[in-house]
């Protein structure tokens, strides 16, 4: 049973996540919630019974992607309706 | 035995490997290794192309493990003719591009050697392969070759145009897990023979959306209607030689991997029809954009959906009749198009807008090239003496002995469509005044060759087409045969296993 | 567990995976930017890494590892297969998601822009 | 307009995907017993292997595999191509974050427990959860933890390629090998031991390593084309 609402309660967090991080305007935070949904999935998997996805996921989802996406954000722009700000994120991280 | 399916998936993959290495020694291995393994490729295909036509299918199974639980490779007269096409042209392409532009740096140039190679490997993967997760893979690694290979030339245009592809091919490569994700939970079996063998348990409602969704998925590498949007922009935009590897091989292997969908995986009875629509709606919106366009790579482009549309109208007659003439179809597409490409990406080689306007009157700079290229648009118009007659009689033909009117008048409709815009630009080639800031780019010699090759075909197939239609007749006749498809895979499956 | 708990644990994953999807396409055909775009497929791609997971589930499953003593315990394994499939899928994935990312950053040279609308040089 | 046309797409879609997963829980599938149970049985009785998956993902599915790497090792050339510029500065990286003595320090420490960590699981992939993918991925993520802490942390592209190389071809021969000993691509051709020992399951575990070793060497380099480039 525990199980069970463990389960449950990862996928309604994971799906807000989903939610998020396509309604949020600025693009690191949008990405930071693609990396969560990451690591929720791959507790999903491991509960489901599939270690190796999980590790897999938990590798590739959380850590490369997300950081490749950060690495695209700080090279183009950081809001999603912005043009030409780039030195933005630079400035957010001193 | 007289040579292995899996080395021609096995060899390409080493040979990539390997370049890297090789090329830090020896600069020039980057452009010959990829010829090397393209020309071996295309023997030993070739001879197991003749052994299959004569004797039975070749069948190799992967890791020891039979039909259903591993992965096989069949080789039969339908892929076996198929793959050696692809090949054949990825030949012809590498012989073209060998040094095509001179002031390309060593970098670029080794990877689009590397691409160029990988992109008929993963493509006769597609065709070869007994396993649509496998397939799966393959049309990723062919993708992610033209994915790159769009994006080659360092220009705005070409990373938009491969944005584009990859943003569709993206989406539609999920469609396909989703596809694979279905049959799977129905049947629990990747295996295409056993998944044909199963399919009728499968009630009709999880048929149709699986096959939707695998229409979604492989649709957008065979051009289909609402799919295509990618193929004018990449067709520009990419290097001229690789229109041609596009519109040779990477459809090709799409329009295999929908018809061994619909032919042999799903025994819906109404797919035929879809088929004809799907056609006929995709030739009609190709051959209307085709007559618009003012850039000539483009037009090309255009023309080559709306010839993909006719081959899977000639499919969807459904009788052993059409799917021999769309086969010829497919043959004489794989060997015109790409002689229409590589001869019109000389005659715009300079310009910066590749516009139809920009060919006129090069008929006395460039007399062999002009004269290929013209030859090009006469055989896939379907004028008597060439190649594209034969194919699209046999398409009449087959219409006619299934009383399918419509295709008939459409088809001819089509072709006078055909006619004009392509004798407009032969017309400007040979009966305008060259402008004086058009400059005349010789082609070079190997290009010549490859170009020559090309056009020799076509005049060959054109006075004595008999010379293909054996291998297409088994082909087709491979293709017909659904259950001698699911027996040859599995009963080596059974006897071997115990 | 019993029955209908795991028909409702199915269920549940089932939903969550295809929300999910549809969530990712969404952001994939809507989205103006970009990186919204990718950010979409990626979502696509883990919900679809989701479903086959779900698919392959049984009940009361346990892993698809044989431990020393429990060599014959194959009753209640999970489907090894989709666990597999979606081993590929991931790394095809962060693949594509990579090249993806580097035609962003070279459109963004020659534009200066991430905005779907202003980079249209080509009909879209 | 164009959003409400997309959700009513989604809409069907979604419907579509209800609908033919469905009855999966109640009835389960049509076919019940597919390939599953061989698998369980054969990784046991003929492989020696214990992780059934790894048994899949390196034998029996092993074709996949290989095309796999090489869908990764196109990406990573792929990535250098269409980045490529004629003048590019290798070695003077932008500072993506400003780090701390205490994250350096850190990361200096964790590093060596990383790579540990990720050859110990692609070492032992027949044997317990892991293998070639996941410890190449851990790897990776050992060698971004360097690169995002030292600014002057580089790693040599001419390594990361001899690596990847090797790996890669290394893997075609091992197959090929078995095709030259009579038997097919990628088949099996070694004593394959004892179930749940270290050296077991015949050329699984050596082919998994080499996979690891590719895998690694692949995102490394993918990440630090990525992160070399500057505006």
């Amino acid at each position: 049973m525990t199980y069970i609402i463990l389960i449950f309660f990862l996928l309604v967090l994971m799906v807000g996540a989903a939610i998020y991080s396509i309604v949020q305007k600025d693009l690191l935070y949008a990405v930071i919630a693609t990396g969560v949904i990451s690591l929720i999935l791959s507790a999903i998997f491991l509960l489901l019974q599939a270690p190796d996805v999980a590790l897999t996921e938990a590798a590739i989802g959380v850590a490369l992607t997300t950081i490749i996406f950060i690495i695209t954000i700080r090279n183009t722009v950081r809001h999603e309706d912005d043009f030409k700000d780039r030195n933005d994120l630079k400035s957010a991280i001193k | 035995m007289v040579g292995s399916p899996v080395l021609l998936i096995a060899i390409p993959l080493l040979a990539a490997f390997l370049i890297p290495l090789i090329g830090m020694i020896w600069k020039e291995s980057v452009r010959l290794i990829p010829g090397l393994v393209l020309a071996f490729m295309l023997v030993s295909s070739a001879s197991m192309l003749l052994y299959v036509t004569n004797n039975s299918t070749i069948i190799e199974t992967i890791a020891g493990w039979q039909a259903p639980w591993g992965i096989n490779l069949v080789f039969s007269p339908l892929t076996g003719f198929l793959a050696t096409l692809m090949i054949f042209l990825g030949f012809i392409v590498w012989l073209f591009s060998y040094r095509f532009k001179r002031n390309v740096d060593f970098e670029p140039a080794k990877k689009y050697f590397i691409f160029l190679m990988m992109l008929v490997a993963g493509a006769v993967g597609i065709v070869i392969t007994g396993d649509i997760f496998n397939q799966f893979v393959f049309i990723e690694i062919t993708s992610i070759s033209a994915y790159a290979l769009t994006a080659f030339y360092t220009g705005r245009n070409s990373a938009e145009a491969s944005f584009k592809y990859l943003l569709m091919g993206s989406l539609s490569s999920s469609a396909l897990l989703i596809a694979i994700a279905i049959i799977y939970s129905q049947l629990g079996t990747l295996n295409m023979a056993d998944i044909a063998d199963k399919m009728y348990l499968m009630p009709t409602g999880y048929k149709i959306t699986a096959l939707i969704f695998f229409f979604m998925g492989i649709g957008i590498e065979a051009e289909i209607f609402p799919l295509n949007g990618w193929a004018p922009d990449a067709y520009t935009e990419a290097p001229g030689p690789i229109g041609a590897a596009f519109a040779g091989i990477v459809v090709k292997a799409g329009v295999y991997a929908m018809i061994r969908l619909v032919f042999t995986l799903f025994d819906i009875p109404n797919s035929m029809q879809f088929l004809v629509v799907i056609g006929l709606v995709t030739l009609i919106v190709a051959e209307t954009s085709a007559i618009k366009q003012d850039k000539l790579k483009r037009m090309l482009a255009y023309s080559s959906i709306g010839q993909m549309g006719l081959v899977f109208v000639a499919f969807g007659i459904g009788t052993a009749e059409g799917v021999f003439a769309a086969l010829f179809l497919m043959l004489n597409h794989a060997i015109i198009k790409p002689l229409l490409f590589l001869s019109g990406s000389y005659l715009v080689f300079n310009s910066k807008e590749k516009k139809i306007s920009e060919v006129n009157g090069l008929g006395k700079h460039m007399p062999i090239t002009s004269l290929l290229f013209a030859l090009g648009a006469f055989a896939i118009v379907g004028l008597p003496p060439f190649s594209g007659f034969w194919s699209k009689l046999s398409v009449l033909t087959a219409a006619a002995n299934e009383g399918m009117i419509l295709i008939i008048a459409l088809v001819l409709i089509v072709s006078v469509v055909e006619i004009v815009y392509y004798f407009r630009v032969v017309n400007r080639i040979y009966f305008f005044e060259k402008s004086d800031n058009v400059v005349v780019q010789k082609p070079r010699i190997n290009a010549m060759i490859a170009m020559l090759i090309l056009g020799s075909i076509i005049l060959v197939i054109g006075f004595d087409p008999d010379i293909v239609s054996i291998y297409l007749h088994k082909a087709s006749h491979d293709l017909m045969n659904t259950r001698e498809y699911i027996d040859n895979v599995l009963s080596i499956g059974q006897s071997l296993t115990k | 567990m019993n029955n209908e708990l795991y028909e409702i644990l199915r269920y549940g994953i089932l939903g969550g995976s295809i929300l999910l999807i549809l969530i990712g396409l969404y952001a994939a055909l809507t989205k103006r930017s970009l990186i919204k775009i990718i950010i979409g497929l990626s979502i696509v791609d883990g919900g679809i890494h989701l479903l086959l997971i779900g698919i392959g589930y049984v009940k009361n499953g346990t892993a698809p590892i044989f431990s020393p003593g429990f060599e014959n315990s194959t009753a209640n394994m999970v489907d090894p297969v989709p666990q597999a499939l979606v081993l590929t899928a991931i790394v095809i994935g962060f693949a594509v998601t990579a090249v993806a990312l580097s035609l962003v950053i070279r459109l963004y040279r020659h534009h200066n822009t991430l905005e779907i609308d202003e980079i249209k040089n080509l009909k879209w | 307009m164009k959003k409400l046309i997309v959700i009513l797409l989604l809409a069907v879609t979604g419907y579509f995907m209800v609908i033919s997963f469905m009855d999966l829980g109640k009835d389960g599938p049509v076919v019940k017993n597919g390939v599953k149970d061989f698998y369980l049985d054969k990784t046991v009785s003929e492989l020696k292997v214990a992780n059934t998956i790894t048994s899949i993902v390196v034998n029996f599915r092993g074709f996949d595999t290989l095309g796999e790497v090489t869908v990764l090792f196109l990406a990573a050339t792929a990535l250098g191509g269409i980045l490529y510029k004629k003048r590019h500065h290798v070695g003077e990286r932008s500072v993506l974050f400003p780090s701390s003595t205490i994250v350096k320090a850190g990361s200096k420490l964790l590093f060596p427990a990383i790579i540990l960590l990720g050859v110990y699981v692609f070492v032992h992939g027949h044997l317990s959860p892991g293998g070639g993918f996941q410890g190449g991925t851990i790897i990776a993520t050992g060698f971004l933890l360097m690169l995002l802490a030292y600014d002057n942390f580089s790693v040599s592209h001419k390594v990361l390629s001899y690596i990847e190389s090797f790996a890669g071809i290394f893997f075609v021969l091992f197959g090929l090998s078995g095709m030259f000993m009579g038997k097919t691509f990628l088949e099996n051709f070694m004593p394959v031991g004892n179930l749940n020992d270290l050296f077991s399951g015949g050329i699984i575990p050596i082919i998994y390593i080499l996979v690891g070793f590719k895998v690694a060497a692949e995102l490394t380099g993918l990440i630090y084309t990525v992160l070399n480039e500057k505006e």
